[in-house]
């Protein structure tokens, strides 16, 4: 028996729980027709800021054990060709379109909020407080409660789009910045970003990355990324995007039982672009055994 | 998938058919069955196989194509686990790809005396360059070169396309002793002077010829190496630095801006 | 050419710089005669605690993409046992021999240091202030910063021995937490402990360590381990001992290069325990390339 | 390493010399060259070879041993990434090996009936167990059940050194159609009575075994399984609750203090 494979994210409904993280899929159209916007139950586009941001310097990514490191740094063309250039396209397409927010400064975000502000394409908004790749910016939201709440209640007063937000892993109480969210008035959480690494070129003598400094993805950060979830999942009533090292059907399973309605595959997309479409099609003999799709069973 | 045009990106699985020493580089032929129309200077973002690590794929320049047969060549220098686990490959081994991927050398605008210069395992996709431009009428000067006779790649396969052929390396092992710039420098200097480079090799090889280009206003094209993630376009993990950044805008991506550039458009150092 | 490989962590002189972590060696006699103690530059005995502790119920442990979980929980026969059965047959050895130290009181601490006051088999002692294993147990020092220097300063008054504080990744600030180990009289540091992660057993709907949560370790953490070490390196003046899913010569100089000046490894001697034996003998090519060991050159 | 007995712990390569197929499992035989006398009830800790993904070795019973040859037999059931890697081998691959690993079964109190209960991939050590049975001159009875015909292992070789043997599956496809431990409860009320119980196979199964070695008045020794990481007692990760707990210890090491325990001993709920 084959059932429908929809799910409800806050007051998102998506046609499956398989999302496109940001940063990893760029808008949606770099796989066509390998693998389509319309595969997924909602793309997350890269980060985006109110100007253009140029990124980091290369090296920006290192293949590590099971993973990745990348500093990037959140290169982006900024709001304003997001709007003109991208979200136009994506319209057209039958899936979710959640854009992930960044700034180096509260009244960045909101003025990205206040850009997308009505924009009928875009479904929800996802503010990155965690990326750790630019000095001045998001990371310091993230780690801290307070500036948690100050800059998801900034943004929330701007915006009436689902608010998600995503949360850093590298930080010692993720259950207390998942409650000051709640508190702002944030709709859901997605978690994990990336865990702050590094690698060493033993030839050069040096960091391998041009930022010393990256985020660590892929397969090797599952067992973090599955722990964080349990823990706000018992932390706070908000719905959950799941993510961190998803590359199959069966993990896209333990982050709906762990308490996610959502899951996101980022890094494993760059191993096999035909991923996607295989966990989606196991997705469906999970899917059978269930009335509903089990989330945060592991708790019970 | 809703489209299956031979030049559209695709995922398929080439068999080994041949896995052969070519100095310290080795030649795997493939035989594959879906449509494919590669330019050259595109690339194949190669899966290793079967097992998981190394995680991510490994570009590798699309060497020679025969249409005709459906055999697809691959010249791969083992220089880390991802190039010495293909290398190692026997015959009848799948070997999953996507591709082609990137922009390739330019078709046009090359002039009568177009000449291609390969340096080390760089000369691979010079090879279905020459190819095309034989087929285009407009036969190549070759130049290569590489650290000794065991770095050259593809000299029997070029030798066979090349209107005039200059090989060069550092230890004088095999042709002129030297770098294959400085042979390159002399050629400028004589008539038929080349009406555009086009290379593929170490970053600082490509540094010297946009130099000789500049100096002899003759435009140069390059493949360029970055590490790769998605190869795609998607990541932005490939970045090369622009020559003329904007305020918002100071890096090309390789793998989908690239890999070939205009060597005036690209930071080398 | 081939050089000595010895170096000096501290006010220890180590043959090489290799070291077996805690708790993946036991007391160092258990791969004889494959792997023996004297193979080693120092080896880290088991976590002891003052009285004998019964550990977690299994499952216990879980592989992981390049690595596992373990919530072993400190099971351990206690100081006196210690004392009796093991340090006696390892000062035999040629070897330094470091105490991993572990307690759910200050109190607990100290007294496991001062039973071990002057015994001669012991070279230093490891507060393990990061075990994320025991509830009550040192996972709340090593997070909080006067909370670690409490400690730290509690043991260094009752111990001439050397003191070695090993710290936890899971947490915003490693280095904050270096600092007041530093100040609280620390010796040496060590780091990083394991990353606190989950896996859960999509059959049985349920976590698939007993425990819950467990702790990660293997080659999916060296990159967070390399930048802790880079990070800390940059923070105190103190030496460390660099440790988190090494594998091969080309990882310890890494360590080495961040800040490390001896290189733990654990994990990856349950994959293959020939390991260390290969890695000292490759260290020699990477020793003969310079006058002295390259500590901390990644950050010039 | 300063030690080459054959009964010490070694890390060695056994080259497959045969995989066949034996119902749902493959029987490996690996020739080895090194010195080595393992104990019946014994493991081997096996690197999943060439890739590291599974990373940690799997614990693999020594299902049989040829002295004379040098030919060593495992039976494994392909269930995971790791049993399955190592079931689809080739001959000529060499399988990595840690070992002789863990305690035996007993070898003297066993009086002069000892009975041998095999569940489902658990028959494996009592392969070498009951021709060491043999060679002592107390040819062993010897019962093996599984839930269907495909599931049950080492059938053939058993029944060439059994004195008496009994066949059970559950859905009846050979032998009786029921559990093995039903068989054996009928056994245990007929003359010769079991002298000893060596059992191996899934918990529930030698659970049941305890409880009927308990109402005979047999001992009962089962080799358990647990999760490993070292396999030779030093991390303490495969655990196994003891009956008896002290205020400090609750817990042996299936590894090191196993995997063959008398039942009395271990928790099996
Ligand atoms: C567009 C493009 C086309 C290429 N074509 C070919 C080809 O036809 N034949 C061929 O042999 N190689 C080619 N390469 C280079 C090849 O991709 C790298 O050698 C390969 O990725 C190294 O992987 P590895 O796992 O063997 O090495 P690793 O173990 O990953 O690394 C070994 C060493 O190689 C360096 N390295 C890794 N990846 C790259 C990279 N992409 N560029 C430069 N250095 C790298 C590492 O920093 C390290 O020093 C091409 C690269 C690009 C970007
Ligand atoms: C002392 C001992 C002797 C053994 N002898 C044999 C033998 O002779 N032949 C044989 O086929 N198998 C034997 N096993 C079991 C074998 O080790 C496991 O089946 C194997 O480790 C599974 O690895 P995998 O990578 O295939 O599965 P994974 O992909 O790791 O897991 C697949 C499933 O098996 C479970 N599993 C994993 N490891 C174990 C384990 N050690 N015990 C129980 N379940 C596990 C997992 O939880 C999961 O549900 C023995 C185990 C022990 C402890
Ligand atoms: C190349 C790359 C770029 C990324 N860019 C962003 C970004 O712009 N915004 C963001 O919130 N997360 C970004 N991330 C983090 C991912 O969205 C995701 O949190 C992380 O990769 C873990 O998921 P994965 O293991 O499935 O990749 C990026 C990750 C990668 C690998
Ligand atoms: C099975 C196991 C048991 C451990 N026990 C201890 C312990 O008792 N005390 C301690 O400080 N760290 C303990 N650790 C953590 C290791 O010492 C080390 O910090 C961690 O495993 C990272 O190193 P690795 O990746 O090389 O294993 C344990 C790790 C493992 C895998
Ligand atoms: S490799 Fe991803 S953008 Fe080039
Ligand atoms: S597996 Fe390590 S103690 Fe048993």
């Amino acid at each position: 028996m084959t059932r429908n494979l929809a799910i409800q994210f806050g007051s998102l409904a998506l046609k499956n729980p398989l999302v496109a993280v940001s940063g990893t899929f760029g808008y949606g159209f770099d796989y066509e027709p390998v693998l389509c916007p319309e595969d997924f139950g909602a793309i997350v586009v890269k980060g985006t800021s109110i100007t253009p941001w140029p990124g980091n310097p290369p090296p920006r990514i290192v293949e590590t054990p099971s993973g990745m490191l990348n500093a990037i740094g959140l290169e982006n063309p900024g709001v304003d060709v997001l709007i003109e250039e991208y979200l136009p396209r994506l319209a057209a397409r039958d899936t979710r379109i959640i854009v992930n927010v960044v700034g180096k400064t509260v009244d960045e975000y909101v003025a990205v909020a206040e850009r997308l502000r009505g924009h009928e394409a875009v479904d929800a908004l996802e503010l990155n407080i965690s990326c750790p790749n630019v000095d001045a910016g998001g990371m310091s939201f993230g780690t801290s409660p307070s500036e948690t709440e100050r800059l998801v209640g900034a943004v929330r007063d701007v915006t009436g789009a689902p608010l998600i937000v995503k949360l850093t892993p590298n930080i010692t109480d993720i259950a207390g910045i998942a409650r000051a969210a709640e508190s702002a008035g944030a709709d859901a959480l997605s978690l994990i970003n990336t865990l702050l690494g590094m690698a060493i070129d033993v030839e050069a003598e040096k960091p391998v990355l041009a930022n010393v400094v990256g985020g660590l993805s892929g397969p090797a950060i599952r067992p973090v990324a599955l722990r964080c979830v349990y823990q706000v999942r018992a932390a706070t009533s908000l719905p959950i995007m799941g993510l961190g090292g998803v590359e199959s059907a069966q993990d896209v399973l333990a982050f709906i039982l762990a308490g996610a309605s959502a899951v996101g595959i980022g890094t494993a997309i760059f191993r096999d672009p035909r991923l996607p479409e295989q966990i989606i099609h196991d997705l469906q003999a999970y899917r059978a055994r269930y009335d509903a799709w089990p989330v945060g069973r592991a708790h019970q | 998938m809703t489209c299956t045009a031979a030049d559209a990106l695709q995922v398929f699985s080439g068999r080994l058919a041949q896995n052969v020493a070519e100095g310290s580089a080795r030649r795997l032929v493939l035989a594959i069955e879906t449509a494919f129309a590669p330019v050259p200077g595109q690339f194949l973002h190669v899966a290793v196989s079967g097992s998981k690590e190394p995680y991510l794929r490994r570009p590798l320049s699309i060497a020679d194509w025969d249409h005709r047969r459906g055999l697809l060549e691959l010249l791969v220098l083992p220089v880390g686990k991802g190039t010495r686990t293909l290398a190692a490959l026997q015959p009848g081994a799948l070997v999953d790809c996507l591709g082609p991927l990137g922009n390739g050398f330019p078709r046009c605008g090359l002039g009568a005396n177009p000449l291609l210069v390969g340096g080390g395992i760089g000369s691979a996709p010079l090879i279905y360059l020459a190819r095309q431009l034989v087929n285009q009428g407009q036969p190549p000067v070759v130049f290569i070169g590489a650290s000794n006779a065991d770095r050259l790649a593809g000299e029997q396969s070029l030798a066979a396309l090349a209107s005039e052929m200059a090989i060069a390396t550092e230890d004088g092992s095999r042709g002129y002793r030297g770098m294959v710039t400085e042979a390159l420098v002399q050629r400028c200097s004589i008539r038929p002077k080349p009406t555009s480079i086009l290379a593929c090799g170490p970053r600082g090889m490509l540094a010297t010829i946009k130099a000789i280009g500049a100096a002899h206003a003759i435009p140069c094209y390059g493949s360029l190496e970055e590490h790769m993630a998605c190869g795609v376009g998607a990541c932005l993990g490939c970045a090369i630095p622009m020559v003329a950044p904007t305020d918002g805008k100071k890096y090309l991506r390789v793998c989908a801006d690239g890999p070939v550039f205009d060597l005036e458009e690209v930071v080398l150092s």
